[in-house]
């Protein structure tokens, strides 16, 4: 039908899906899922930071945290109104989300343990999350492009702000230093993994790459991903904990060691090491604040009748 | 001079605590315009905080982290009211909605402060803390005229919390001294009677009528959650002490 | 009649009541507010003290302050026992506590900023509670009489313990030292104020003494405890901040500057500096324990009547 | 031995974390009652901290407060587990009843050890942790069949904190090199599991079906609560090295 074909001709044109046109079930239903853990993982996302705005050891960097902290809260808010152009309410995704029915990015749940974690997360959770998300600019689905735009500003910025603080304890203390190498060694493998299964492992990519809400495979980006690392790592003067990184002159990728798709696996299960507190605290959240949400519903209610009847 | 620095260190430690608190917020509140918001708030006291801190220090040749990081309890001297806990979201909002009235009126007035720099930091808190006041009375009635729930837990948060204005508005020696570089804090106490009073009225609510408490802070003398505070916001500065980060 | 006229032996014999024998209604309540108000001191009691148990700077310092508070909490379960014989129940006492509607002893709204004042709690705190409790082990009224035995004996204790963490700060670094004296000097007039208002400010004392309850003056006993911490307070190797503390070689009582009644009567009046937290945290606790003390409730009526039915 | 060393540091810390996270009740149980009883609890760990901190610290040459005041973070050896926040009153009872049935197998069997000094630590121990596991079963009966409220709120603690359970029960290199000295920690699982059913059975409760989480105590990798715990509990021995008490 005329639908179908105008849809179809968009994907071939490379062009843009708007909220009032028509769209296949199956897409929109991917889109739905896709975005909304996209949102979800920037909320579960504020708490492994936010574990440290209370101790962060300077003014400065209190405040950088902080802001961006608040920046994925923000980036929260864009991505669940996409979402919610698709006809799914953000009550309903936070809904699934605090029953524990929604995913959200498996590196969530590994713990910061130590301020150099905030370094690493900006450096290499944030470095992976914009090779993942700078081809989503041009997704199929505007309001998810316009948002990943936003999104992937800010993230750039959080991730030379990562950089600096390993770039800051690399240079510092021995005990500093060893603190900045510890963290890289922690969340390099979880980062890598970030981008998914191995290619002959991951059977969803097809469709969505015909939909033109991937561009790259999880292999692409993570061999891109890797090669910025490998070439960032030296500047810091610290080394990524995988002997087999190198550059491959033949295909002109770069490639890495073995991965632990055993343990990726087990935390995408619920059996990481942070799980049950990311949930519980996401859901704590959520119940202490059901009155006050409701509050302002009935105040808002109240509001609206007394203006009406005043008109 | 001394003074001057030591008026800053009071504005700055007020600011300092109440930002440390806030932060807490972050990741834990009742919606996410709502941890937006708080975080905000948060980042200006913060920056304010840096500012006043910064200030204090060059009179006597510290930074801004040596005095966050560095000093011990009884060398703060923030009000109480700063130093009370979060509670739930209605203390928190009470919290806010008196500091924020409060600092509108000594920031407006700082503005005029002979001390330039002091004018100068005024000047850029004033507006910022503006939206905090609208924040706060706006929090206010709604949870004031929201819910039964929503209504009495903001009863219980004034109360709670209401007994620490006074201390705000106290003044001492160095206020005296200081003259028109400082503000007289109990030359605040009308406006700022007045003006919470709209909302309050607005709300429906009474001025809660409770006992003030001692107060101290600006001495040094604190209430029992300076040294929690203090504890956690200073771990790792202390544990290696002249490392930079 | 015959109840009064047996009543009235035993005061004269300095004999004692019990809880089966008659007796006045104002001598009742009186003993009830007396009794309730000592038992809620207990327990408001412990907040300053539990305050430091988890930063208290040695673990045989831990344990000790765990134990003194714990018992605290038992010194409460026994007085509260002993004013229920009176016809009034715990819940009924609590409810007025919560409530804002029963006093406690002033001294608990101050706040303990340091760990010394765990040393000046135990040493002069405590040590103004003995004198005044030593003597109400002689009360007409049985079970207040026999539940002071037991506090008085801890009591001692605790004083003993209080008195070696101040030594050990006075015998430690300058700064400890100071901390100490520090601490002295701020627990010296509000434990000299625990004695209640001077003797001709004191309307109910001469009932109660005539009753057997109070068996001194206010200013008898302060004036005993004056001497006791001015002995006591040079082998510690600080100072007492009163300057006109010293013995009357004429009236063979110890003499002491001015108090600042006015302080007194501000925190007595709910102005001190921690009336509100003090409260509120009772007032939580009781209302956060709601749930927990109804299953309780309906587990022991369950069990009853699976007994019932069973027998 | 070192190794003996070592493994009286994994039961001290977990006996001195649980102690501090306990403490926190005192003042602040549901009733008296549960004041006393927590302290008392508390206190017993507490105890058996320091008996095993201070023949830890005889392979290194420290003392208890050494070890407990000035190790940082990656050099404790606790559990998750004991790191676990307080929660509310049922995930408080919930923690206990797994620690008190665990610690019960553990110090039973080390009652047995070829280490004269573990052993006789373990003989006190284990009379202490009888009465913790009666204390916590209790707890769970009544929470069970009180209420709804409670029913519901010991469910959700028991969700909450049982994928720790399986760390407690792991072999590693440690207990292997000790051999009789020790107790292989899944040699108790099987009794562990039996005697906590029975509780769970009379109460009504299927045992959880949730994922075990990752652990790592034992290696000195911790939750994000341990930090925070040390924070406090550290600050002020770490205020004033050296200093006597």
């Amino acid at each position: 039908d005329a639908g179908q074909a105008y849809f179809d001709h968009v994907m071939a044109e490379d062009s843009r899906i708007e909220p009032r046109d028509w769209m296949p079930d199956a897409y929109r239903r991917t889109l739905v899922r896709q975005i909304s853990q996209h949102a979800h993982s920037e909320i579960i996302g504020m708490q492994p930071e936010a574990n440290w705005i209370s101790r962060a050891p300077s003014l400065k960097r209190k405040a950088i945290l902080m802001a961006k902290v608040q920046d994925e809260a923000g980036h929260g808010l864009y991505l669940y109104s996409a979402a919610e152009t698709l006809g799914t309410s953000r009550d309903e995704m936070m809904g699934q989300l605090v029953a524990g029915k929604a995913r959200y990015s498996s590196i969530f749940n590994y713990p910061t343990v130590t301020w150099a974690d905030m370094g690493a997360i900006g450096w290499m959770v944030d470095g992976a999350a914009i090779c993942n998300q700078v081809p989503l600019c041009r997704a199929s689905y505007g309001p998810y492009g316009r948002a990943m735009v936003r999104v992937c500003k800010e993230e750039s910025f959080h991730q030379r702000q990562g950089f600096e603080i390993l770039l800051e304890l690399a240079n510092g203390n021995p005990a500093q230093k060893q603190m900045a190498q510890d963290a890289v060694n922690r969340w390099y493998a979880p980062s890598l993994m970030m981008f998914g299964p191995p290619d002959d492992d991951s059977p969803n990519s097809k469709q969505s790459m015909a939909w033109n809400i991937k561009r790259f495979s999880n292999d692409e980006l993570r061999s891109r991903f890797v090669g910025m690392m490998a070439e960032q790592v030296r500047v810091l003067g610290l080394s990524l904990p995988d002997p087999e990184v190198r550059f491959n002159e033949d295909t002109k990728t770069w490639e890495h060691g073995p991965l632990d798709w055993e343990e990726f696996k087990q935390v995408l299960a619920g059996r990481g090491p942070c799980n049950a507190q990311r949930l519980e605290r996401r859901r704590q959240a959520h119940d202490d604040g059901g009155w006050v949400r409701e509050a302002a519903t009935a105040y808002a209610a109240k509001m609206a009748a007394k203006n009406e009847a005043a008109a | 001079s001394e003074d001057v620095g030591e008026y800053a260190l009071r504005l700055g430690d007020d600011a300092l605590i109440l930002a440390q608190r806030l932060g807490h917020w972050i990741s834990r509140a009742p919606e996410l315009e709502e941890d937006v918001a708080l975080g905000n708030i948060a980042l200006d006291q913060l920056g304010h905080a840096r500012s006043l801190l910064t200030y204090a220090g060059a009179a006597w040749g510290k930074t801004e982290d040596e005095l966050a990081y560095f000093r011990r309890e009884p060398e703060f001297r923030s009000a109480h009211l700063f130093e009370q806990p979060n509670g739930d979201f209605a203390v928190t909002i009470v919290r806010q909605f008196i500091v924020s009235y409060y600092q509108y009126e000594l920031y407006r007035r700082l503005t005029a402060s002979t001390d330039a720099t002091v004018a100068a930091i005024a000047a850029k808190a004033v507006k910022e803390v503006d939206y905090h006041r609208d924040h706060s009375a706006q929090w206010v009635l709604r949870l004031a005229l929201g819910t039964d729930e929503s209504r009495s837990r903001l009863l219980a948060g004034l109360r709670l919390l209401w007994p620490y204005v006074g201390e705000l508005f106290e003044d001492d020696a160095l206020t005296a001294r200081l003259g028109d570089a400082a503000v007289a804090p109990s030359s605040m106490r009308a406006d700022f009677d007045r003006l919470t009073n709209e909302v309050l009225t607005e709300a429906e609510i009474d001025v809660p009528d409770v006992p003030s408490a001692l107060g101290g802070g600006r001495r040094g003398q604190h209430s029992e959650h300076l040294g929690y505070i203090l504890a956690e916001m200073q771990v790792l500065a202390r544990e290696y002490p002249g490392a930079s980060w």
